[in-house]
């Protein structure tokens, strides 16, 4: 018998990969409108993150949100209808790719607004706090994971959320994916310091580095976290290095940094560290790892096919649920 | 009927939606032991804990987000933002998530959250500390925004705002706070989204809400010695307006002046002059007036102060004059 | 003349007067080597160097402040805001000092800034990336406010806003960055504060400003085969606004409807509203019509973006029923 | 001869205490409305920085303004004045207590809004290194110090501009009075951490504390700093421990502290503090002091005699400079 979870979680980082590679292709040959921030490349974060988790647990995200929300156990089919436009992608397609949720999993949003997560995510962490202490739900121990580049980490809310969590030990993971440029603007020109995780000292928390490129450490760090956090001992802060492969968004060409950069990280892929390991020390043969590739590769195309098929949104629904009815 | 001050009606709302929904919490800047800066929250932490009249860092943005995501989780989370103000520093949360969580991820997720702010001159605070910008919230989709003029209003509209489903803006007002009036002992609750009469008459029909309330019903007053017969309406909530009671009232009377405490520019008066043109144009015998702050910052200095804001003495002349031409 | 791009028109104008005056500089995110989410700065950093043409970190209501403080100090910056919607986040630095300095302490310190902010939806970004906020600015004393439709005007009015010696927000439209115009070799200057008649008619004055004004344009040409004639008229700047020229027309046709991207409520088109019935009632043979976004956040899927925003055929349809009814 | 400077700084120690308990008196008699928030406990800070500083050294300040408006070199008829809403007041009666201003002399501006100043004292110092850099004002090395309180330290304009500053090396000290409280709020319940100035390592600067009841050291740590930035060496963030001995403002009873807090904190009142040490190491006699207390007594009741007389602000200029008008 193999590692079942670690052969589930390999499949969904491929699941992310072919998923955002599918989506390149779409949006350049223009079917899809809008615009879209690919997770290529930092798999191994958003999977091992929540190898690290219970299902139960909460998770906010980014505008690069597509693997996130795949990780968390989003349907690859309802986010590709989000992606179309259509009317049963998860939010109905009001939101588009930045916007997208799912209550019931856990998954609190995507977010168009940078480091905009992160009270919200401070707050879930309260609420949960607050369900144990003043709601007396005994058993509720849940964690909160907090997702945000480096990018983010400069904008005020990071501050203030992180200080409220720090006084108030709230039961939250602020996971910053370090991938080294907001945009076009490297870490350097943007950070007074190379390391975001330092900042954990500012707010009474410990603040970790690990390498996004690697599962099993990013699991092994967030898995420490989350029992801090279940403990009551507080918030931690997790910095994870990693890369995004595509440009920032569609029209990104990728000028602000080398082809040479971009094949160093490559020759680090969380894919293929994942796959090697699996084949030396799992014991996995190439065959299975070559039909779960099938697998994927058709998931991903049952879900652009069912995103293809369903229709647009009733032009009339446009004014529903802008306010919640009683 | 007891009469009782519109803090205490405030903190009255407060205290009895506490007690009935334990989800229901506090929070903001110095709202524990300190009871707020106008000391409208005062006891509760006693009686309801810290946890639940909880404290917050200096930290508007985020407290208001923080306010968010325990809504998404079943709380029903009241803010204080101190000085209206400072909820400059929070119209990101507002505007970009609170607001729009709702509806932008297709109704899944709801936000039952109430934002307190007190606005309002007249106590010679100055310009960072005397601001009514309403007008901004109602231009935000999916948030509601009541302003009650009465200490009745404030409990029973402030006991809806809690358990309504939608993010509120309770505007509240720092000259108020120190009013009585006739609150009952038994529960009630307040709609939001009805205006009210609160005076009728004939002639011109005066529009207010919160604190320019009393000052039209003391220009009403005046007027009335003049022979000029006013029909007063408090608005009550601003979001959503109810303009069935402003067009039944302006179609009678055929004139209309709307009193606002905030800048004329995009104020209230705006949309409401607006939305009068089209629903009453045939109905209007005058062009509709607005008084409202002169579009300057609310300078501190007493002479000042008052130059810059509307009062019951501005209101009696903008209407003497619009009777005059219009008559 | 020659015709270059709405965003190149934008480019110029910073080009020219930085290179005019060294105290001219750029804040903001990604506008050094990468030009900028629309390219508009491409080229500039390598002219005027990284230290004029500076990438920030993610922190706009900071950056602004950052900002207002070099203003202090006789700097006269320049502010990019990616996104209109991004400006909730500066809402403080705006209301609070930029706008307020000059005044508040007296009249000793001026703060000249210019804050540049794309807005508007059509390119199916979503609730975060769509909003037209413009109406806000205008309930901000102290503050001008300024929304071209042309790169004529886009340039020339951005000369005039980087010498202007009070806070500026100059409104672009992402949807107009890729739209063509004449724009004249030689240096000129548009002032702020003059509305311009663009498409003289006889039966209604549309009003819009920055796309909207393309829109109404095309609206008036469809109309025009119904036999009716529209003028149209560019408000340009929305801070001050130039009722002069609106009153003009609007005694001259007797009706207007006014247009514009943002939601309805409260928007643009308010105070426009409530300013003509105060100034031209008695000139007014029809009530004011407003075509405006829906309120509700702009939705993503283009089907429901198109729903939710005002287009020529939304203006042709209210003209032509305003028309029927009061003709 | 003695030490003039001493002498001097003491005056004005002297004359921000006398000027604050004349205000108690003249808002608790109700000659003065509106709101305040006095300086008194805090004295050697103000003055401590400025004897560091230049006097062509910029400065913002706070809602707690008064004091470093005097340090500064402010004129307390003016200030007065401007207190009594009166038109020859700094701001013409416009900003009253919290927002008063003169460019002069380098004072920036108190401010109403928590921590409004800090992104505001952060480009004075951007425009600084501008003038240097772009401008080619070879000699300006002027230094900008931006005051706050400990409950400033959390708000989000914090964190944003003290990256910036560390980004771009500004000439500016981030100067955070910590005075324990915040309105009522004590500083374990608002700060995740007990130093603000551990925040430093936030933003690649030193993170110095300080104890603001000692006029000396204040002006040494302060004295390191400003050469730190007039080198170009960048910002430096020092957090003075301190205590204010009103209320916050003058509706406030102080329950959320003890009176034995209280008077531990007066046992090292910084102006006892310093007339100590002139007594002791500068013999400074003891005539010399009682005839500067006349003298400062004096100044004030003339400022008193200044703002009353003076007349209010003409109404029909309420609308005057609300634009700057060419
Ligand atoms: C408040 C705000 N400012 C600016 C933007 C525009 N923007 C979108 S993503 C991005 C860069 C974010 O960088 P980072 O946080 O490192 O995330 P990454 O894109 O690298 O995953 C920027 C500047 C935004 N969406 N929100
Ligand atoms: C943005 C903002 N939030 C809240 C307030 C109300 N307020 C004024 S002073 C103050 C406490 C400030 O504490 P601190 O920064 O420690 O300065 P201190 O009063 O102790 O000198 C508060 C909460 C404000 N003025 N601005
Ligand atoms: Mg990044
Ligand atoms: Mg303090």
């Amino acid at each position: 018998m193999h590692n079942e979870q670690l052969i589930g979680d390999y499949r969904r980082m491929l699941l992310i990969r072919l998923f955002e590679e599918k989506l390149d292709e779409l949006f350049s040959t223009g079917v899809i409108k809008g615009t879209s921030h690919l997770y290529a490349g930092q798999e191994a974060v958003a999977v091992g993150v929540c190898a690290a988790l219970r299902s139960s647990d909460y998770m906010t995200s980014t505008h690069r949100g597509h693997g996130h929300f795949l990780a968390k156990g989003g349907d690859p089919k309802r986010i590709m209808a989000e992606l179309f436009g259509k009317a049963t992608g998860y939010s109905k397609g009001r939101g588009g790719s930045q916007h997208m949720a799912c209550i019931d999993i856990g998954f609190l949003g995507s977010n168009g607004i940078t480091g905009g997560g992160i009270p919200i995510a401070t707050g879930a962490a309260l609420a949960v706090q607050m369900k144990q202490s003043v709601l007396k739900q005994q058993a509720e121990d849940s964690v909160v994971v907090c997702f945000f580049g480096e990018g983010g980490a400069h904008i005020g809310m990071f501050h203030e959320s992180l200080n409220m969590a720090g006084i108030w030990k709230l039961p939250v993971i602020y996971l910053c994916e370090n991938n080294l440029y907001a945009m076009s603007v490297p870490l350097s020109e943007a950070s007074s310091v190379q390391d975001i995780a330092v900042r954990g000292a500012s707010y009474n928390m410990p603040g970790v580095i690990v390498d996004g490129c690697d599962y099993f450490k990013v699991r092994e760090v967030v898995g420490e976290a989350a029992r801090r956090a279940r403990a009551g001992e507080g918030p931690t802060l997790i910095e994870a290095k990693t890369y995004r492969y595509y440009g920032h968004s569609k029209s990104d060409k990728r000028e602000y940094r080398t082809r040479e950069e971009e094949a160093e990280w490559r020759q680090r892929d969380p894919l293929l560290l994942l796959r090697d390991r699996l084949r030396n020390t799992e014991g996995v043969e190439d065959s299975l790892l070559e039909s779960i590739r099938m697998q994927v590769e058709a998931e991903v195309e049952e879900a652009v096919q069912f995103a293809t098929e369903i229709p647009e949104p009733d032009p009339m629904s446009v004014m529903d649920e802008v306010f919640v009815t009683p | 009927m007891r009469e009782i001050f519109y803090s205490h009606a405030i903190r009255e709302a407060i205290a009895e939606e506490m007690e009935r929904d334990p989800s229901v919490f506090m929070l903001g800047e110095d709202i524990a032991e300190y009871g707020g800066a106008f000391k409208v929250t005062q006891g509760l932490s006693d009686r309801f804990g810290k946890e639940r009249i909880r404290n917050t860092p200096i930290s508007e943005n985020s407290f208001v987000g923080v306010a968010t995501g325990a809504a998404l989780l079943g709380f029903r989370p009241i803010v204080d933002i101190m000085f209206q103000d400072f909820i400059t520093l929070a119209m990101d949360q507002i505007t970009n998530h609170a607001t729009k969580i709702h509806y932008m991820y297709g109704g899944q997720m709801k936000v039952p959250l109430v934002i307190r702010t007190p606005a309002g001159g007249g106590r010679c605070y100055g310009p960072t500390h005397s601001q009514s910008l309403e007008a901004w919230f109602m231009h935000i989709p999916g948030l509601k925004v009541a302003a009650p003029a009465t200490a009745y209003d404030a409990k029973g509209m402030l006991k809806s705002a809690i358990r309504d489903d939608n993010p509120v803006v309770f505007v509240e007002s720092k000259l108020l706070y120190g009013q009585k009036g006739p609150v009952p002992e038994e529960e009630y609750l307040v709609p939001l989204g009805e205006a009210r009469v609160i005076r009728e008459g004939e002639d011109v029909t005066l529009i207010a809400y919160s604190r320019m309330t009393v000052e039209s019903e003391k220009a009403a007053r005046v007027l009335e010695q003049e022979g000029i017969s006013c029909e007063v309406l408090d608005l009550r909530t601003l979001a959503p307006l109810d303009m069935g009671k402003v067009s039944d009232s302006v179609v009678k009377t055929g004139r209309a002046v709307i009193v606002e405490e905030g800048c004329l520019t995009n104020g209230v008066g705006a949309e409401v002059s607006a939305r009068i043109t089209e629903s009453c144009f045939d109905y209007l015998n005058a062009p509709i007036r607005r008084v409202a702050a002169l579009d300057v910052p609310v300078p501190c200095a007493d002479s000042l102060e008052r130059a810059a804001l509307p009062d019951a003495g501005k209101i009696v002349t903008t209407v003497r004059r619009l009777l005059e031409q219009y008559s």
